[in-house]
């Protein structure tokens, strides 16, 4: 995995007294497209602010396409190439949908044209293309999820973060989904680090899984190969055909 | 029309700012000096209103102290107009210059210490009073006692040493104010606008996206201070008398920020808007007041006045307005 | 000896300063509404001890409890009645809201009691004791231990009583107090007539050492914020600490330095403590 | 509060007047009344001086026609702001004022002398004591009253009055002195002229606060470590009050409390809120001048209308300031401005109500003939002690201290 775009070594990270993150290595290849699972409170969305900047590893290293990105801010962790959605969706509420994705276009060009121009690439791909002229607060909460993605995908990353897109979507709207990351990631050679509960999601849009529990690594693979995982089974799997259920 | 099209204007919007533009290139014609007064103060307020929108209109970060920025420009293009001379077209830039890098160091100090939100208001008050408080104490631009410009009665009105009367200022001041409507407008159609908009609807996000918010919500800072200090200045030469407390006064601060929010923050005719409903509103209330004879009235009306509208239109009259005559604006 | 009388006396009237900023540190630690009426809220107290004096002969520390209630009443009206729709709204339209509630408080007392100063009349306002080379004003240790006594109580009330538990849950978790079944509003209503009856007390004690006119009142309103930015919004013994702190380091700057100068002490302060620790000294990260 | 003048009350003043409004009564009335512009501060934090001038126009508009002058007033407030007295002048102006007079305030009365000079109507200042008023080069605007730099000269010429008049020399004072426009511009006048003025005492600190001090206790408590045997103060109404309980509190007592010149120690407030402790203060300032029958008119007609008031400087200049006005449109024959500004340059009118000489304006502008009186408290009443041809009593000094007040 020497060739890998990202890759995440040994970081840690504490908050008063609770280990969230513990010596967790992995790497994403480039193209590739790599889950992070686990319970709530495994420290997936920790991982996530982590890689992303939004926090500072206590120990270990981040490195993205060769260069050293540990501990940047945010900011300078998005120009490096990283793309991140929100749990929590962040729409910028009272700018038009197209207007949000205008803002992460304009880290590629500062023509105002341009910007506009591959804004509306990306929300015809991801079916957002008739809500544009919308006000971003008036999109329902799947829709909020898509222009997350959108406005992340719109700051051309060379590895985008998704954090729980899925929750809340109907199946067939995270086939839709799938397809169109799959698509994604194949035609433009994008790298894609997900988390999600939506197991559905998981396993067919993933190359590699990586397991956490109580902020440890506890096992990684091919997908068919952790769903096997004795230990996975054991403290995951059960939590999550809970978590499965709609609405969870 | 094209240049309708590049203010992003429909054929009636249009029709309806040019409208406007030539009744207020008349009006000093049409009227007497009395209302040209009133429409002075109008400017003012509205060019304020307008250079204080960009900060926290556009980039989000509540300021209750532009007084400091006015008090700056204007002590500073008056102090080297009274002691070498300097012409104020000078003078100004320099205005501008201390008024940036003072925006900017508070800019600086409050967001490298993460002090956001209310904090970050009620951090400018302080700034602003403790700069007052300063120039209280401060010589050479006369302390209390305040600055005088020699005023000079001219048969003409001298534009080069902004020496005149209301008349020249009232077309100087709508000019600044169209200028900044047309920076406004142009800022927020291009990255830096969409940058400051990002962040002050959401920062995390913002940062997110590649924005470098420090540096954005410190360009706005310095750049609204920057304009806010060029308008100090025509008050200066306006009022030819300077003094820190009336100068830097918390009111003041207080005044400029009404207009935009009344007319609606974050748009580009909201402070024009605010600033006419306003300053018509106060003169009006103080004219009908004079029958009653009952000092207090107006200010009661007036507090009266904010509160419908603050309750009926929270997000300001200008987007109602607008929508209402069909000239409706982006929202942006 | 000289700077003990001089430490002392800022420490008194910082007791008082104090009172009165607990009222908006209440307030905003509780409904997170900045009250821009502080002052105003005060000064219509102020009034009111005048009225209670001149109308029952109440002595403004006897007027307290009507006074207090009063405004208490007013409080729970105003938060129940127009702030409570504000809520989520942007800081700066609540600024507008109470902005607009200020100037029509001062307006209002401007019409009904007119510009000139007032004040009561009282038989000990001049009495003053002396121990030793120290040099006690009766007035002022009045007024202090009458606010130390204001802040015990509404500290009692929020540790002892069942409203006042159910507010502090809310500050805590406004979220989590709706899940449980608490009436979120009316504490907010109650928060904030707890936070008026703190200037109506300090009101009313500021009486004894200040004449009172409608046009002061901003310059509480900005005292009352540097106070509890000093202490840290929101935090109820940093608010009485703040007070101590801008009522002695004003009397000590007064003393070192220039008089005229003390209150750019006290922006300093603020400026200083914003930067370095902008939670405030007591407040909580 | 708001009490307007009646009718009735005038009568009541007129009548103890009857000799004198007779005497200048004599000249007909001009044909059309003139329109004077009143512009004061009678809203905002300046709006109880305001209120106290206040009460000059509203005897202004019922004295002066029985005195046989043709005026009509118009009333306007500057809501104490700069920018607002610039547009009520301009609204008198275009509502038909042929003259201003105002406005108590300095920054207040530049803006409205600079509407007075664009639109060519003369301005006449009541009060307004910044020196730069006046060196503007206006040809509008008059002033009848002193500058704060004449208020400190004459003030200080005072004090040897008094203390020959009492013979007394203290040899240290103390100055606590309010750091605004009016404190500053005095204080550089009183430095200026201390070493020129003779006087028999040393200034040895001098502490400067802040106008909106609401507490002066450490203030004063300076003072009082200073040990000096006199108190100057240059103060307004509301700190001198706060400042003499404090004086009590702390059982200061030097051998008196004069001002050189300021607002506070002869307002009714201050008599009204400190009872005993008022008295004896003294003000070396332009006052009534008990002598003169005009003045005695006007304080009883003023007196019968506002008979919980006392009558100061603030209506005497505010109604002086109309008299002027008035007398000049009278000799003018004519509200055209031009012929206005040639009789108020003209102006000489010796029944006044002030103390001084005739009122007659320099060059600039400026009546300069404006001397201070010794005014001190007594009895509750503020009370001319010298100069002795205008004084009602001997001046009491030293004074005794709080404890000896009955």
């Amino acid at each position: 995995m020497s060739a890998a775009l990202l890759e995440v070594r040994g970081i840690s990270k504490r908050f008063r007294g609770l280990q969230a993150v513990d010596n967790v290595s992995f790497a994403v290849p480039p193209g590739g497209i790599v889950a992070l699972i686990g319970p709530n409170g495994a420290g997936k969305t920790t991982t996530f602010n982590l890689i992303a900047g939004a926090m500072v590893p206590d120990g270990g290293s981040i490195v993205l396409d060769g260069a050293d990105i540990t501990g940047g801010r945010p900011d300078q962790a998005c120009r490096a190439g990283i793309g991140r959605t929100f749990q929590l969706v962040k729409p910028f509420g009272a700018l038009s949908v197209l207007q949000n994705v205008m803002v992460g276009a304009f880290k590629a060009t500062a023509d105002r044209v341009a910007a506009r121009r591959a804004a509306w690439e990306i929300l015809e791909r991801l079916g957002l293309a008739e809500k544009a002229e919308n006000p971003a607060k008036t999109l329902t909460l799947p829709e909020r999820k898509r222009l997350e993605t959108a406005r992340a995908l719109a700051t051309r990353p060379k590895i985008l973060l998704l954090d729980e897109v899925m929750a809340g979507l109907r199946p067939t709207e995270i086939d839709q989904m799938v397809r169109a990351f799959a698509d994604l990631s194949r035609e433009t050679g994008l790298a894609i680090l997900l988390t999600e509960h939506v197991m559905r999601a998981v396993m067919a849009l993933s190359h590699h899984i990586v397991v956490l529990h109580h902020g440890q690594k506890i096992c990684e693979g091919a997908p068919e190969q952790v769903a096997r995982d004795p230990q996975v089974l054991e403290c995951y799997l059960g939590h999550a055909q809970a978590a499965e259920r709609p609405g969870a | 029309m094209r240049a309708s099209r590049a203010l992003g204007l429909s054929p009636r919007a249009a029709a309806a700012l040019g409208l406007f533009l030539a009744v207020m290139l008349l009006l000093p014609f049409l009227v007497n000096a009395y209302i040209v007064s009133v429409l002075v103060v109008v400017l003012f307020a509205a060019y304020f209103g307008q250079s204080w929108n960009i900060m926290t209109g556009f980039a989000g970060q509540l300021s209750l102290g532009h007084a400091l920025y006015v008090g700056l420009g204007a002590y500073t293009s008056a102090a080297l107009f009274v002691h070498f001379g300097l012409t104020p077209w000078l003078g100004m830039i320099a205005g501008m210059a201390v008024a940036a890098l003072a925006g900017s160091a508070i800019a600086a100090l409050s967001f490298r210490f993460r002090v956001g939100g209310v904090y970050f208001a009620l951090l400018t008050i302080a700034f602003a009073e403790f700069t007052r408080i300063l120039f209280d104490h401060f010589g050479w631009v006369g302390a209390t006692e305040g600055l005088f410009l020699p005023v000079a009665n001219l048969a003409h009105d001298d534009p080069v040493r902004l020496r005149g009367s209301p008349v020249m200022f009232y077309y100087l001041l709508l000019v600044l104010s169209l200028a900044a409507l047309v920076l406004s407008h142009s800022l927020l159609d291009r990255r830096v606008g969409y940058y400051w908009q990002a962040i002050r609807e959401d920062e995390e996000a913002a940062r997110a996206l590649g924005i470098d918010v420090f540096r954005y919500k410190i360009a706005a800072m310095a750049l609204s201070a920057a304009m806010t200090a060029l308008g100090g200045t025509l008050l200066a030469f306006y009022d030819n008398n300077l003094y820190p407390d009336t100068v830097f006064a918390m009111g003041r601060s207080i005044e400029i920020i009404i207009a935009p929010i009344i007319g609606g923050l974050g748009t580009l005719f909201g402070p024009i808007v605010g600033a006419f409903l306003l300053t018509g509103l106060g003169e009006t209330m103080t004219n009908l007041s004079t029958y009653f004879e009952i000092s207090g009235l107006k200010q009661w009306f007036y507090g009266a006045a904010l509160l419908a509208i603050v309750a009926l239109q929270p997000s300001g009259l200008w987007p109602w307005l607008s929508r209402a005559l069909g000239l409706w604006e982006r929202r942006r | 000896m000289l700077y003990l009388n001089i430490i002392v006396a800022g420490l008194l009237t910082g007791a008082v300063y104090g009172l009165m900023a607990l009222g908006l540190s209440v307030i905003f630690g509780v409904v997170r509404i900045v009250n821009f009426a502080h002052g105003e809220m005060m000064v219509l107290a102020m009034y009111g001890a005048c009225l209670a004096n001149a109308g029952l002969g109440l002595d403004p520390l006897l007027a307290v409890p009507l006074v207090t209630l009063t405004l208490f009443l007013l409080g729970y009206a105003l938060q129940r009645g127009l702030i409570n729709r504000y809520i989520a709204r942007p800081d700066h339209e609540q600024f507008l809201l109470l902005l607009a509630v200020a100037t029509m408080i001062t307006a209002s007392l401007l019409m009904g009691f007119g510009p000139d100063a007032r004040n009561v009349q009282l038989g000990y306002a001049y009495d003053s004791y002396q121990i030793g080379a120290m040099l006690l004003d009766k007035v002022r240790l009045l007024a202090a231990a009458g606010a130390v006594l204001g802040a015990a109580a509404l500290s009692g009330f929020f540790r002892f009583t069942r409203t006042g538990k159910s507010i502090r849950a809310c500050a805590d978790n406004q979220f989590g107090a709706q899940v449980v079944g608490l009436d979120v509003k009316r504490l907010y209503a109650v928060t904030f007539g707890l936070g008026a009856a703190c200037v109506g007390a300090a009101g009313c004690l500021m009486l004894l050492l200040v004449d009172v006119q409608p046009y002061i009142a901003t310059d509480y309103t900005l005292l009352a914020f540097i106070i509890v930015i000093l202490g840290g919004l929101g935090s109820m013994p940093g608010a009485l600490f703040g007070g101590i702190l801008v009522g002695v380091s004003e009397a000590l700057s007064g003393f070192l330095v220039e008089p005229s100068f003390k209150s750019a002490f006290s922006f300093g302060l603020l400026i200083l403590v914003l930067l370095v620790r902008p939670q405030g000294l007591l407040g909580r990260a | 509060m708001m009490r307007t003048l009646t009718r009735r009350d005038f009568a009541l003043g007129a009548a103890a007047s009857g000799a004198l409004l007779a005497d200048v009564g004599r000249a007909r009335a001009a044909a059309r009344p003139i329109k004077l512009g009143s512009l004061l501060p009678r809203s905002g934090f300046e709006a109880q001086i305001g209120q106290s001038c206040q009460r000059g126009v509203d005897l202004a508009r019922k004295l002066l026609p029985a005195m046989g002058y043709a005026v009509e007033v118009i009333d306007a407030d500057t809501e104490s702001k700069p920018e607002v007295a610039r547009t009520r002048a301009e609204k008198l102006i275009r509502d038909g004022a042929e003259m201003l007079v105002g406005a108590f305030d300095s920054g207040q009365t530049f803006a409205i002398a600079q509407v007075a000079e664009q639109n060519g109507i003369p301005f006449v200042i009541n009060i307004g004591a910044d020196p730069a008023i006046t060196e503007q080069g206006y040809k509008y605007v008059f002033r009848n009253f002193p500058t704060s730099v004449m208020l400190g000269s004459h003030g200080l010429a005072r004090f040897n009055d008094l203390f020959a008049a009492t013979r007394t020399s203290p040899k240290t004072a103390v100055l606590l002195i309010i750091n605004d426009t009016f404190g500053q511009s005095m204080l550089k006048g009183i430095n200026a002229l201390m070493p020129k003025a003779n006087l028999p005492f040393q200034i040895v600190e001098t502490i400067s606060y802040d106008p909106q001090a609401k507490d002066l206790s450490i203030e004063v408590a300076k003072a009082k470590a200073a040990n000096a045997e006199l108190q100057m103060v240059v103060t307004r109404l509301q700190d001198v009050i706060i400042m003499v309980r404090e004086m009590v509190k702390q059982k200061y007592e030097p051998m008196g409390i004069i001002s050189p010149g300021s607002p506070g120690m002869y307002q009714t407030q201050f008599m009204k809120v400190l009872g005993k402790y008022a008295d004896y203060a003294i003000t070396n300032i332009p006052w009534l001048d008990p002598k003169q029958p005009l003045a005695r008119s006007f304080t009883a007609a003023f007196t019968k209308a506002y008979p919980d008031e006392v009558c100061t400087l603030d209506a005497g200049f505010t109604f002086e300031g109309f008299l002027i006005g008035a007398d000049a449109y009278k000799r003018a024959g004519s509200a055209k401005p031009q012929a206005l500004v040639e009789a108020l340059k003209a102006t000489d009118i010796k029944e006044r109500v002030m103390i001084g000489g005739a009122i007659t304006f320099d060059a600039k502008g400026q009546n300069v003939n404006l001397p201070s009186g010794v005014v001190q408290i007594l009895d509750g009443r503020p009370t001319v002690v010298l100069p002795t041809e205008n004084a009602e009593a001997k001046p009491v000094f030293p004074v005794p201290g709080w404890s000896k007040r009955a």
